[in-house]
């Protein structure tokens, strides 16, 4: 695997997909080339007052076209810069960091709680076993069409104004879903609802997590989890999310 | 043209060095930058045995800057010495080791312990603000800062470079204090202790409150410290706080830094390193500098 | 909703008030804000006689901030009497006159030829860095602080806010100093001492070589100290260092300023001052907030 | 006199008239409303880790398009993002600042000085007595073919590669220029010696200043120039180059 440079991109397209919700194709080569489901990439803000990169999930890739696509929601300044870019402008990015998704298992249950739904995106094309697609909205749904194609979609939203009241878990056991693996991403509250119900069924999880960063490759410290064990980099039982992860075996982390 | 600088009779093959927590030992950034190109790297602070830190968020961006409340989460001197010392000893550049601890006596533990080590030069940390006991609070008393330079000096094999803090009154006294205790070098500074609130879940945006202030923002703040200890000590200044280009690093050089360290600014850009290496050379070319020697405090 | 804050009996319409020597004072932003909007405004240092201030150049930018070394220029205490109290009157706001000195006696001076003026509270600048005696060597020592606070505090009729540097290692010892000594509030941060060197032309961008760093940059530090200091003294605080919206001024709010002071960010936008107002009332909106009051302090 | 309010402008111009100076045209109809010879305009940057206003001068006034112009050269970041920009887009500009030139005299010299030579353009074009003109450049030249539709052109160059080698006051003393009035804008050494030239030749002279400014209305006192005589704002010998200037009488200030 080659390295992960801060390059220059360009955007090929930057929609508005929802409220404040934003799809960005960006032409990427290199990164879409070594590009996996569950990686990130780190977005550099032009306006040079806000210095640390912005970690955005690769929601999809399309390596043909060298192309990545990123979905996102404006959470602050930086998402709000990204916003406001027109195609053809330049966005410095260095990727695809983090693990990624191991794509395993028989009878999928893949889980995308707000913001943490894109990554699950190439996810579902990438698994080639069967899927059933959890997402979780508050109330605006977004991307849950283009899933559609690749598995059978089950949506929950707090106001109960699509699919299930509820979250995630309360669609999951509406709909008695089972599964020998789970994929999810989302909220922390959410995961440590996956992980207690994946727990409860004996169904492994792998948890993308979510921690504020620095240096996005490892060097800093600043956005580690707990873990179960001593991990063998730290030697305490702190997990890089941006280098061990973002990607975690539900067992191995606390939440 | 020369751009080797000797600091208590080391040589580095440039002034460039990396600052203590934000390049790991190397091995992340190692992909980015040819570590041989660097006239040292600095490592995360490493104290007797592993400690964990503190709890998450971490890191906090802010207006030109950023705040860190890491708590010098370190995996421990047997693993640093097993793994990290023979990683960084395979280029070639010198290695500057910080080190950290919560008392006098686990300072001289990893002091003791590195000593028959291939380390170049170690940096003692005085100055951490995220760590309840030692760190800072060692760092802002006179008394202090002597009496555990003296201690550790009498036990390092390599010379020891007192990392002073800026939060403090007046960095002249303290860089006197490390002067007197026997210290061969000072660097600084270390972070200025931030904090941010977020006002929306009205509660503190660090788990530990509050953290240390780096990046761009607290430039001036550290050109005028490395000046003011400068010129209230003989001893050679390794300059850091919010270097992000060689045109910052020669700030702190003209201020009277014998070195540079590149902080915060990796994160922004990871192969700011060399940039400010090569940018050195770039600015002594264009000016006919022959010795970097001779900009060393040239502004007064 | 209420927004209005009482410090040490004076009752002020909202909590945003001018950080002194930032606007004048008050003429020329007076034709962009409404000054009968603000709660109250803060004039510049004004000394017993005139003082010419520092040589030029006096301003300095730096990332996110700006260093300054004007040396407290200011007409003198008779003209400020003659001519600027009568300007501030006409407004429906407060008036706080900013005090500077270089000896515990000019203090008292223009203390007490302020005594008898139709302002509402006296601010004693004992924090600025830019100038050689008074200043901030008052500001940086304990003694000092609770010596001049007393001294003042027999003369003063108005209440008096003593302003604190944040150029030290504990700024909790300085606000219990100046609680000691009878202060009725405290306004921090003063800037913070710093410096910037021309590469080019290898001589420091300030004729006075340092100046002090204010702005955005600074604003971390400057939550810190606010939160530090009013959990050190019962006195209320006047928060500053950095405000240029309302989302900072309530970072300052919360951790524990009752008033908060809008300086450097006038220089990048005139209205600053109007616009954290009107952002306070729309966040209390939001939030359901009925008081201001119940705001100050509740991160904890 | 209305307030110069911080305003959005639109570029509708900005190319590249010599190397690293760039002429820019912005549509700020109430900025050019307002405008006299002399004054200035304080552009601010976007990338918000700069924070203090540029002071530029007005080179040119289109009061019937509402336009005004600016010459500036690439001297730091600050220009350099300016030159980076194109028509259409925002800037954002405060002005018009500080007093201006008082239009006098029968016979005037104008003299410009590298970068202080754009704001005599506006006044040549407004000053209607008879006009000599002065351009001291250190090598490469620029507007000077504008300027000799207004009147007799003379040139420096410091390399002697056009007219007079030597600063603008060789040129003078090489053509024995007299006048009743100069006007100069410029680098201080030259108002130096603009002002030992009139005081030695009993020419009246404005000078306009150049300073260091943050506020740029007055109010910080950053920007003062000493003054001969007690200033009636400051109480002492300083007045404010952005408020009280940038143009003084040459016995008012010492440079
Ligand atoms: C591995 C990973 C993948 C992510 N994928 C996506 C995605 O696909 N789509 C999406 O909309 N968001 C995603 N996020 C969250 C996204 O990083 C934040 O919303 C974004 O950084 C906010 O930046 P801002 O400048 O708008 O907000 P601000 O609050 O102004 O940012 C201030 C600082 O805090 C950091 N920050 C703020 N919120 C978060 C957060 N939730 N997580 C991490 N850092 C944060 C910012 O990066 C910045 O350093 C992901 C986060 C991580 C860690
Ligand atoms: C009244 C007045 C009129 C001016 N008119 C023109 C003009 O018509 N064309 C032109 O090219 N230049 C003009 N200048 C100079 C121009 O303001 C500076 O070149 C410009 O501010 C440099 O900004 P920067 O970000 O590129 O440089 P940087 O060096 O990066 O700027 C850093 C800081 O220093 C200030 N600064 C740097 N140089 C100067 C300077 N010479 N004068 C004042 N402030 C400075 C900047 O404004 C900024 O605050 C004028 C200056 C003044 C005071
Ligand atoms: C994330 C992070 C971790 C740090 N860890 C350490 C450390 O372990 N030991 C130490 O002496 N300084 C540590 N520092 C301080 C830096 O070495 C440096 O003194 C400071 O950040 C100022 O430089 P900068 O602005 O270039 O980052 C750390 C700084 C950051 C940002
Ligand atoms: C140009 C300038 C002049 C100042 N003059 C004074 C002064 O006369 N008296 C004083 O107490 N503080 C003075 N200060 C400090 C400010 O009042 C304030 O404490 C500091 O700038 C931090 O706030 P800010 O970041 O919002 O500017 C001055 C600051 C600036 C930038
Ligand atoms: S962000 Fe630096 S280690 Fe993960
Ligand atoms: S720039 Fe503030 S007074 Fe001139």
């Amino acid at each position: 695997m080659s390295v992960a440079m801060k390059r220059k991109t360009v955007i090929t397209e930057n929609v508005e997909i929802a409220k404040d919700i934003y799809s960005m194709w960006l032409n990427a080569p290199d990164i879409s080339r070594e590009a996996r489901p569950g990686q990130f990439v780190s977005l550099y803000c032009r306006d040079r007052s806000k210095l640390l990169p912005r970690p955005i999930s690769i929601c999809e890739i399309n390596k043909e076209q060298g192309k990545i696509r990123l979905v996102y929601r404006i959470a602050g300044e930086g998402t709000r810069e990204f916003a406001g870019m027109d195609a053809a402008e330049d966005m410095e990015a260095m990727g695809p960091l983090g693990n990624g998704f191991t794509l395993e298992g028989k009878k999928a249950l893949l889980i995308g709680g707000g913001i943490g739904i894109p990554p699950m995106l190439e996810l579902a094309k990438q698994l080639s076993c069967e899927k059933q697609i959890v997402l979780g909205y508050r109330d605006i749904t977004f991307l849950e069409k283009e899933f559609e194609a690749y598995g059978k979609v089950y949506i929950s939203t707090e106001d109960g104004s699509r699919g299930t009241k509820g979250n995630v878990i309360d669609a999951i056991r509406e709909e008695s879903l089972d599964a020998d693996i789970i994929f999810a991403c989302g909220p922390t509250p959410m995961l440590r609802g996956v992980k207690a119900y994946a727990t409860e069924h004996k169904i492994k999880a792998q948890l993308s997590l979510e921690e504020r960063m620095a240096c996005g490759i490892g060097a800093c410290l600043g956005c580690i989890c707990k873990t179960k064990e001593v991990d063998h980099h730290s030697n305490v039982k702190n997990k890089r999310i941006c280098k061990d992860g973002p990607v975690f075996y539900a067992e191995e982390v606390e939440l | 043209m020369n751009t080797s600088v000797t600091l208590a009779g080391i040589t580095f093959k440039n002034p460039v060095t990396t600052a203590s927590g934000t390049f790991g030992s190397g091995m992340e950034y190692g992909e980015y930058v040819d570590l041989s190109r660097l006239g040292a790297v600095t490592t995360k602070g490493v104290s007797n045995v592993p400690w964990p830190g503190n709890p998450t968020p971490r890191i906090a961006e802010t207006y030109g800057g950023m705040l860190n409340a890491i708590g010098l989460q370190n995996p421990g001197v047997d693993v640093f010495i097993n793994r990290d010392i023979p990683f960084l000893r395979k280029y070639d550049t010198k290695v500057i080791v910080n080190v950290v601890g919560k008392t006098t006596e686990e300072y001289c533990e990893v002091v003791e312990r590195l000593a028959c080590q291939d380390v170049d030069m170690l940096e003692i940390n005085i100055s951490c603000p995220n760590v309840k006991e030692g760190g800072i609070a060692f760092g802002q008393d006179p008394r202090c800062v002597f009496e555990i330079t003296s201690e550790l000096k009498k036990r390092a094999k390599q010379p020891i470079i007192m990392k002073l803090s800026p939060n403090v009154a007046d960095i002249g006294e303290m860089a006197r204090a490390a002067e007197a205790g026997g210290a061969d070098a000072l660097s600084l500074i270390n972070t200025l202790t931030g904090m941010k609130i977020d006002i929306h879940r009205r509660a503190f945006l660090l788990a530990n409150k509050t953290g240390g202030l780096s990046g761009p923002a607290v430039k001036p703040v550290a050109v005028r410290m490395v000046y003011q200890a400068a010129n209230a000590v003989k001893l050679p200044i390794i300059g850091m706080g919010g270097i992000a280009s060689a045109e910052d690093a020669l700030e702190f050089i003209m201020a009277g830094a014998s070195m540079v360290a590149v902080g915060t600014a990796n994160f922004i850009n990871p192969t700011a390193t060399l940039e400010v290496v090569e940018g050195i050379e770039a600015y002594m070319g264009q000016y006919g500098i022959e010795d970097i020697n001779d900009l060393i405090g040239c502004v007064k």
